[in-house]
């Protein structure tokens, strides 16, 4: 029993850092639905500028994650503004593809600012933990918890009662309507960018905190993270956040016990398995756990 | 459950000359009920017309012929057939074409691709033999192409045969779709407010069109339509229905002159 | 509540009685395309105006040049002026010319389906700054629409076609406009719903909002209206009080059909009547 | 006798050409003077790369026909185009790197074994080809990146037949009967394996896009398009959405397949699974989107222009980003950041700015030229 | 008239084709072999050889500068340079050709790097370095049919018996055996319960296969055998069992991004056997990072020659002292001395072919194959040269124990350096 809460444990722990980044590509989704294939781009940038901060500068750490994510926002918000602000009206995967632009184009200027070799973040809560009985939790784990947590109640806040949020709701159903009602797309656009800009860096400190270290990989998380926001809904933050731990679980789970219960299956079908939870739950419900289905009119 | 206060010409029984018999159907969405035991029945050659207020049911009632939704009550027989249950493709492969309400066109194709989709059932050419083109899958393009050519005459597109149809103005893709269902060579053609945002001249080329090819090609129809005028002058019988319940059932005239029609859904005027 | 609203809408001083003007427009779509080629029309305050013309002829082109959503159709205004209360509309951008007091009900009625109707109505304030305003709107359209006082926490999208133009509208007056612009309000709806809604137009127009009524049902729009305007290939064509253009025999022949009484049968159509052009 | 008009139709299969008019005839003169005139002109680094471009184009085409034609995006090709690879190496013969396990390799001749490839690869795009009924858009094409993990899973696992992470070397070559393309002798004149490859190669790039240009003309074809365009609509009038669309994807992975293996034999000739399965495949997954989008989806020659463009930039990028002063070769010497760095940033960039240029393409570019041309002096 | 025009058109371009056709290739052999006479040039090999054009001999590098990947190319390819602009400052090879490196990016996938090697095969001499198993297997294909020299950036002992290529260190399965026995002689391995935690690749059946043999060799029976995929972040599963198992010693084979998640989840689960791990498993994060008390007492890491600093070593002063003239910023780094060691190589193999009087790239990898023994010094250890059936790499390894204080030696200090096992020195390299 206590390996079963291990597991589900450390399941949980990574399901939240899934969450975090989930909730990053939902906020563009939901404003301008596209997946954004730069988001871990945006969170490796957010990353290497919180080391940047701590480690050059010495900032107190809290005041380095929002100096980061003011800056990563700003990038976000530039890329909006100069970029993805011109290809409004085309199809959306001609938008995807400016993202996976972006991507390759932070992948390596990251690269070729700070260099391959890992580092430390510089995060007070190191591989420090706390235990409740016998269970033994990372502190970092706690905390990047509460980060997703937190995002998603402010998330909701701002989607409820937001003039903004609101408005974002709104231009994601009907930009034109929307305008129609001195709702301005471009303020919608840019908020959103700016706040899954924003997100990415606390998303990062949840990837790259303890020691895991600020490196390139980082990215690699954002692609994980996909099952999880296909899996919850692409449009809902709840559903990244659900989505997330369902998928940090099973894949822990199936880590855990694939050698006693299916020792025939080749190694890593912890790979696989969040995939097919994935598919199985998109053929009962083809938009996710929470996500909005088009309303098709015959 | 029968009417007693409209005389009712549609007993399904009644008449041997009817296409399509609709016998008690109910729909549900959900908690919603969407149709509640509509019948009616539309003989050979004849243009039936089913108007209400919106969300009356009336859309509801073709899906329910040509197979996108399935009415939990009551059967549908075309010729006899029994068609509830069956997929929309299999209605359309027995005979049942329509038009949409806003439009159902491929609007990145052209009106000679659009209208070869009309005969896409009647034709056989699959991936295989589409790919290897010369022989057979060439030679049923040819035979296809005369036959929508013909199409295209009768409904005058000449002109704009080579664009795609989304860049065409709304009476002329209003015009196309009457002809992907002409391809189609329907035995029951159903129109689905086929005038709705047309003015005057647009409206009297497609009720000209509608009279055409009744005449010419000995369709049966049956039309929803806001456009009273139309309605009264096209319909040889209209059926009127409200909250998915049928309300009256008879000729223009008689059914213009229903109270309960023109309480729910006339008005004052007309 | 009704008073201070006129009153406020008869404030500004000296061109007060034109409210909205446009000379000679001419609107290029993707560079290529005309989509108006000079248009002019004034709006009287109080007035309701109406626009009629057959489908491409450019009453859309005309709303959006207005409201400046030709952007998102990659289109241009190329020549001309339009003035709204006295201020040039020219580049522009959607949202102040909504706080100027423009507000338009578009096409298709185009609420968002996702939304309850209470957010829609919302979306309409966006530009209200003001709390009290807004409550204040807000009655005034749940007044105007009581059908939609139970229906204000279900998903818009649900809702039937009338009660969803009734959405629209009150969307659209969320903003406390003083022009009220309404795309085909009648499109699609059955009779009965559509005297509904022009009995709402004329209540609105009698609280103080003028209004530019775009249709192609020309019998209701020239009964509601004071001045109308009939639009061909771009270009008006035609214009003068409602009542003379519901009596002009042109527009007789191809909007009304010969008057009701003496209409023409469908039936009897049997050949094709040659689109008669008043524009050479 | 007076010449009749070329430009005058007089039956219907006269309208059905694909090369119908004097221009595109002219053109297609041209592409073949290319064709036989290049192998003869370029060295063997340009042939090479060309090859590369044409192996990527077969591969493009086939996934412009689900993306493009059926508007299904799928980010799994490169899990297809493993399957051939592999296959070229089970049927056409190679050897396992490292001989750690016996594997059994198949000796069959091209003709037989590049088929082969294409039928596995359709018959599992078929099996993946349900779930994409029940998704669309993006949904499908995240879901479609897990065939990159379970593929990642199959290939590492599977070793008895993958030889897992160390992978495959491929012997199999281009050969027809008696006539070997990587070792060509016409008349007594030898030519280098590149030339014949780019000749193999071509071929059937040309063979793979009148294929499909064929079933895009046709009734298979046009079924696609109204699913794309309108799936409620389509199946109203009569199309089975499941057949069009599960055919397409089996068709697609087919074509994928035919690449893969060709990619397999010619252009790397040693298989690991990171090219085809996880990240790594993602970025071959990728680079296909890229090309069909760069190129002009919904068009059969997009997807070569793409490929063109998309494969080839990055290696003249890298060879000219060489000149660059402020770039530094190795990590120690004074510059901005490496030449690999920069040549992947202007990548980005240039996709970015390709897609400003023209969101459709570089066939709407072309189209618009032409038309512009065609109408002149007109402006519209 | 139009017509007309396009025909005119086709005409012009088919009489354009013919024309160009005409004037195509017809010099086909010319790459062929060059002076078959190699001692009549000795020490004066002729120049117009791919990558040598009598002055300056061109170095092909292939290497990823992209992605991940390149933590290790980076300084990989830092050390090529390095030794190169030592050898350029004493006048080049033999004194007279002085060396360029043509580095390109391989973004550490098969298909850049074999299109890569078909641009530049033709400009360069041999290439130095090539990284990545899978790309160096794919280039070899092509290196068979070119005969070119290439020296593969990892410690496989598959590398050994193939003349085109020059493999330098000790392989994966030297160091686990070395390990072991180690662990026999100071950590009472043989009453311990030995386990072992091995990726599922090539890298890691090494490591195992090494472990295996030394095992078998000792009669020690291993307790628990984990494997984990490329880039796995979550290692509770396979902690849980080696710790229920009651692992003492685990040999560990597995990369940086893997031992860092990995190190936490046994710290943080209280898992403390003691890890000996094969060398690419490190990286300086590890040490300086918050990991570092935990591994200070748990963590030993075999590799090969002195300590980072170690002046005593004449190879190690000598690269330390180019460090300092070349690259001051330099840190201490494990890749960048394997570079270091790697280009180093290269030159004698350089010297032997400019002595042997024939750089062309067959004549370099004749040099290679009449190498007796190439030496570095004590950098790495030597290893006996000449046709590949006799090659026999070096059999020592160094053991390093982690100290988080250690900032100038890489947080690495020896233990034991450069010891061979008798299981290591008889080990068959297959």
């Amino acid at each position: 029993m206590t390996r079963f809460i291990e597991f589900a444990l450390a399941g949980l722990a990574q399901g939240f850092v899934y969450a975090l980044v989930a909730l990053g590509f939902v906020i563009i989704y939901k404003a301008t639905e596209v997946i954004n294939f730069a988001q871990g781009g945006l969170l490796t940038l957010g990353v290497y500028l919180v080391y940047n901060f701590t480690s050059g500068q010495s900032v107190p750490f809290p005041l380095a994650v929002v100096m980061s994510m003011i800056v990563t926002a700003g990038v976000a918000l530039l890329f909006e503004r100069l970029v993805l602000r011109r290809m409004l009206g085309n199809p959306v995967f001609a938008q995807v593809m400016v993202t996976i632009g972006l991507l390759f184009i932070l992948q390596n200027l990251v690269i070729a600012i700070w260099g391959a070799e890992p580092l430390n973040l510089g995060d007070p809560w190191g591989i420090s933990t706390i235990s409740i009985g016998e269970v033994i939790i990372e502190v970092r784990d706690l905390w990047t918890a509460a980060l997703a947590i937190g995002v998603l109640v402010v998330f909701f806040l701002f989607f409820r009662f937001s003039k903004l949020g609101l408005a974002m709701r709104a231009t994601a159903v009907d930009q034109e309507a929307a305008l129609a009602q001195g709702m301005s797309s471009r303020q919608v656009y840019m908020a959103a960018w700016g706040i899954a800009g924003a997100t990415a860096a606390i998303a990062g400190v949840g990837v790259a905190a303890g020691a895991t270290g600020v490196s390139p990989s980082v990215e690699f998380v954002a692609l994980l993270a996909f099952p999880a926001i296909i899996l919850g809904g692409i449009d809902s933050p709840l559903g990244a956040v659900i989505g997330g731990l369902i998928i940090g679980v099973t894949q822990s789970l199936t880590a855990g016990y694939q050698n006693e219960l299916f020792p025939w299956l080749w190694a890593g079908f912890d790979d696989v398995m969040p995939f097919i939870v994935m598919v199985l739950v998109l053929l009962v419900r083809p938009y996710g756990l929470f996500g909005t289905p088009e309303i098709k009119r015959v | 459950m029968s009417d007693t206060s409209t005389p009712d010409t549609t007993s399904p029984a009644a008449s041997a000359d009817a296409l399509l018999v609709v016998d008690g159907i109910g729909l549900r969405f959900g908690g919603v009920q969407a149709i509640t035991d509509v019948t009616f029945s539309v003989n050979r050659g004849e243009l039936f017309a089913v108007i209400g207020p919106n969300g009356a049911g009336k859309t509801s009632i073709f899906n329910c012929i040509n197979g996108v939704y399935r009415p939990q009550q009551g059967s549908i027989r075309l010729d006899g057939v029994e068609i509830v249950g069956m997929h929309s493709r299999e209605t359309a492969e027995m005979g049942v074409a329509r038009t949409f309400q806003n439009l159902g066109l491929f609007g990145n194709l052209d009106i000679v691709d659009n209208l070869m989709l009309g005969r896409h059932h009647l034709m056989k050419t699959g991936f295989l033999s589409g790919a290897v083109w010369w022989g057979r899958a060439k030679r049923e393009e040819i035979a296809n192409r005369a036959k929508v050519e013909e199409i295209i005459d009768l409904l005058e597109l000449g002109n704009f045969r080579r664009k795609p149809v989304g860049m065409l103005p709304y009476g002329i893709q209003k015009r196309i779709e009457l002809g992907r269902c002409l391809a189609m060579e329907p035995r029951l053609l159903l129109l689905d407010e086929p005038v709705a945002g047309m003015n005057l001249e647009e409206t009297e080329d497609m009720a000209r069109y509608i009279i055409e090819v009744r005449s010419n090609l000995d369709m049966t129809m049956i039309m929803v339509e806001h456009d009273m005028h139309v309605v009264m002058d096209l319909a040889d019988r209209v059926m009127a229905v409200d909250f998915g319940v049928r309300l009256a059932t008879g000729t223009p005239e008689e059914v213009q002159q229903d109270q309960r029609v023109i309480d729910a859904y006339l008005g004052k005027a007309s | 509540m009704n008073t201070s609203m006129t009153a406020t809408n008869n404030a500004p001083g000296t061109d007060a009685d034109v409210v909205l003007s446009a000379q000679g427009v001419e609107v290029v779509y993707r560079d290529v395309l005309l989509g108006l080629r000079g248009v002019s029309l004034e709006v009287k305050r109080g007035s309701i105006v109406a626009v009629l013309g057959s489908n491409g002829s450019g009453k859309t082109t005309l709303l959006r040049a207005l409201t400046g959503l030709l952007d998102v159709h990659r289109g241009k205004v190329t020549k001309g002026s339009m003035q709204f209360e006295g201020q040039p509309l020219e580049r522009r951008d959607p949202a102040s010319i909504v706080r100027a007091g423009m507000a338009q009900v578009m096409e298709g009625r185009r609420i968002f389906p996702a939304l309850t109707v209470d957010e829609n109505l919302r979306t309409g304030a966006y530009t209200v700054r003001s709390k009290a305003q807004i409550r204040e709107n807000y009655d005034r359209v749940l007044s105007l629409f009581p059908v939609l006082v139970d229906r204000r926490t279900s998903t818009a999208g649900y809702l039937s076609g009338g009660e969803q133009q009734m959405v629209a509208i009150g969307r659209a007056l969320m903003s406390s406009p003083t022009l009220l612009l309404l795309d085909e309000p009648s499109l699609g709806l059955a009779p009965l719903i559509v005297e509904q809604i022009a009995g709402i137009v004329r209540e609105v127009n009698a609280q103080g909002t003028s209004v530019v009524l775009v249709e192609q049902n020309a019998t209701m729009a020239l009964s509601l209206a004071d001045h109308g305007y009939v639009l061909e290939n771009g270009r008006v064509v035609k214009d003068g009080p409602g009542a003379e253009l519901l009596a002009d025999k042109d527009i007789q022949e191809f909007y009304l059909g010969v008057g009701d009484a003496g209409r023409k049968s469908f039936r009897d159509v049997k050949t094709y009547r040659r689109r008669k052009r008043w524009s050479s | 006798m007076a010449r009749q008009s070329p430009y005058l139709i007089t039956n219907y299969g006269k309208d059905l050409r694909l090369f119908g008019s004097s221009w595109k005839r002219a053109g297609l003169l041209l592409l073949a003077a290319l064709f036989v005139v290049l192998p003869l002109q370029l060295d063997d680094f340009w042939l090479s790369l060309l090859a590369t471009v044409g192996v990527y184009a077969i591969g493009a085409v086939g996934l412009n026909l689900l993306t493009g034609y059926a508007g299904q995006v799928s980010l799994g090709h490169a899990f297809f185009f493993g399957v051939g690879a592999y296959c070229a190496a089970w049927f056409g013969g190679g050897n396992a790197v490292g001989t750690r396990d016996e594997i059994l390799f198949l000796d069959l001749p091209m003709i037989v074994w590049l088929p082969l490839a294409g039928l596995i690869g359709a018959a599992l795009g078929a099996l993946v080809g349900p779930v994409a009924l029940r998704l669309s858009g993006q949904y499908l094409a995240i879901v479609s990146i897990g065939l990159l993990f379970v593929g990642d899973w199959i290939l590492l696992g599977w070793v008895s037949a993958t030889n897992g992470s160390q992978g495959l070397r491929i012997a199999a070559e281009p050969s027809i009967g008696p006539v070997n393309f990587s070792d060509l002798n016409i008349f007594g004149s030898a030519f280098s394996p590149e030339q014949g490859e780019f000749w193999f190669v071509w071929t059937l790039v040309a063979l793979v896009a009148l294929l499909a240009k064929n079933i895009v003309r046709s009734r298979p074809g046009r079924a696609l398009q109204a699913i794309r365009d309108r799936d409620v609509a389509a199946e109203i009038i009569g199309v089975n959405p499941a057949r069009a669309k599960i055919g397409v994807f089996a068709l697609s992975s087919g074509i994928a397949a035919v690449a893969g293996g060709i990619y397999g034999m010619i252009v790397v000739r040693t298989i690991t699974p990171e090219i085809f399965t996880g990240f790594g495949g993602l970025v071959t997954s990728i680079t296909f989107i890229a090309i069909i989008i760069v190129g002009g989806i919904s068009t059969i020659s997009g997807a070569i222009v793409g490929s063109l463009v998309v494969v080839t930039l990055r290696q003249v990028t890298s060879r000219f980003v060489d000149l660059l002063p402020f770039l530094k070769q190795t990590p120690n010497d004074d510059g901005l950041m490496l030449v690999g760095q920069f040549n992947l940033i202007v990548f980005g960039l240039l996709i970015i700015i390709f897609l400003l240029a023209e969101p459709l393409g570089l066939i709407a570019l072309w189209r618009r030229v032409t038309t512009y041309f065609k109408a002149w002096p007109f402006s519209y | 008239m139009r017509s007309n025009r396009g025909r005119a058109i086709v005409g012009i371009a088919l009489a354009l084709s013919l024309v160009v056709a005409a004037c195509g290739r017809s010099e086909e052999s010319s790459g062929g072999e060059s002076s078959g006479g190699g001692n009549a040039n000795a020490g004066n090999p002729p120049a117009g050889v791919p990558g040598f054009d009598g002055t300056t001999i061109s170095l092909g590098v292939l290497t990823p500068q992209t992605g991940l990947a390149a933590t290790i190319g980076d300084p990989l390819t830092a050390g090529n340079q390095l030794y190169f602009d030592r050898v350029n400052a004493a006048g080049g090879i033999a004194g007279k050709y002085k060396v360029q490196l043509v580095p390109k990016d391989t973004e550490y996938r098969a298909e850049k790097a074999v299109q890569e090697y078909a641009a530049t095969k033709d400009s360069v001499a041999m290439y130095v370095q090539i990284l990545g198993t899978a790309i160096q297997e794919a280039i070899l294909v092509e290196q068979e049919t070119d005969e070119i020299l290439s020296g593969p950036a990892t410690l496989d002992a598959e590398w050994v018996r193939n003349p085109l290529l020059m493999p330098i260190g000790a392989p994966y399965q030297i160091q686990a055996i070395n390990g072991l026995d180690y662990a026999i002689r100071e950590l009472d391995a043989a009453n311990s319960t030995v386990c072992a935690m091995t990726k599922d690749d090539l890298y890691g059946q090494a490591g195992l296969g090494g472990l295996e043999y030394a095992a078998e060799q000792a009669g020690i029976a291993i307790a628990a055998k984990q494997t984990f995929r490329q880039g796995d972040q979550d290692y509770t599963a396979q902690i849980g069992a080696l710790s229920s198992a009651g692992c003492e010693i685990v040999w560990l084979t597995s990369l940086p991004t893997e031992t860092i998640p990995m190190m936490t989840g046994a710290s943080t689960q209280g898992f403390a056997p003691t890890w000996i791990a094969n060398s690419p498993a490190w990286t300086s994060l590890l040490g300086a990072g918050e990991l570092g008390p935990y591994l200070a007492e748990n963590f030993l890491l075999m590799s090969e020659g002195p300590q980072w600093g170690d002046t005593s070593v004449p190879g190690m002063a000598q690269m330390l002292e180019d460090i300092k003239a070349y690259a001051p910023d330099q840190t201490a780094n494990v890749y960048f001395a394997f570079g270091y060691a790697q280009a180093w190589a290269a030159a004698q193999v350089l010297e032997k072919a400019v002595a042997l009087g024939d750089l062309s790239q067959a004549g370099i990898v004749s040099a290679a194959s009449q190498i007796t023994e190439l030496t570095f010094g004590g950098l790495v250890g030597d290893y006996t040269y000449g046709p590949a059936a006799d090659r026999n790499p070096p059999r020592a390894s160094s053991v390093f124990a982690v100290d988080p204080t250690s900032t100038a030696t890489g947080f690495l200090v020896g233990v034991e350096i450069n010891q061979t096992s008798q299981a290591a020195s008889e080990y068959q390299i297959p």
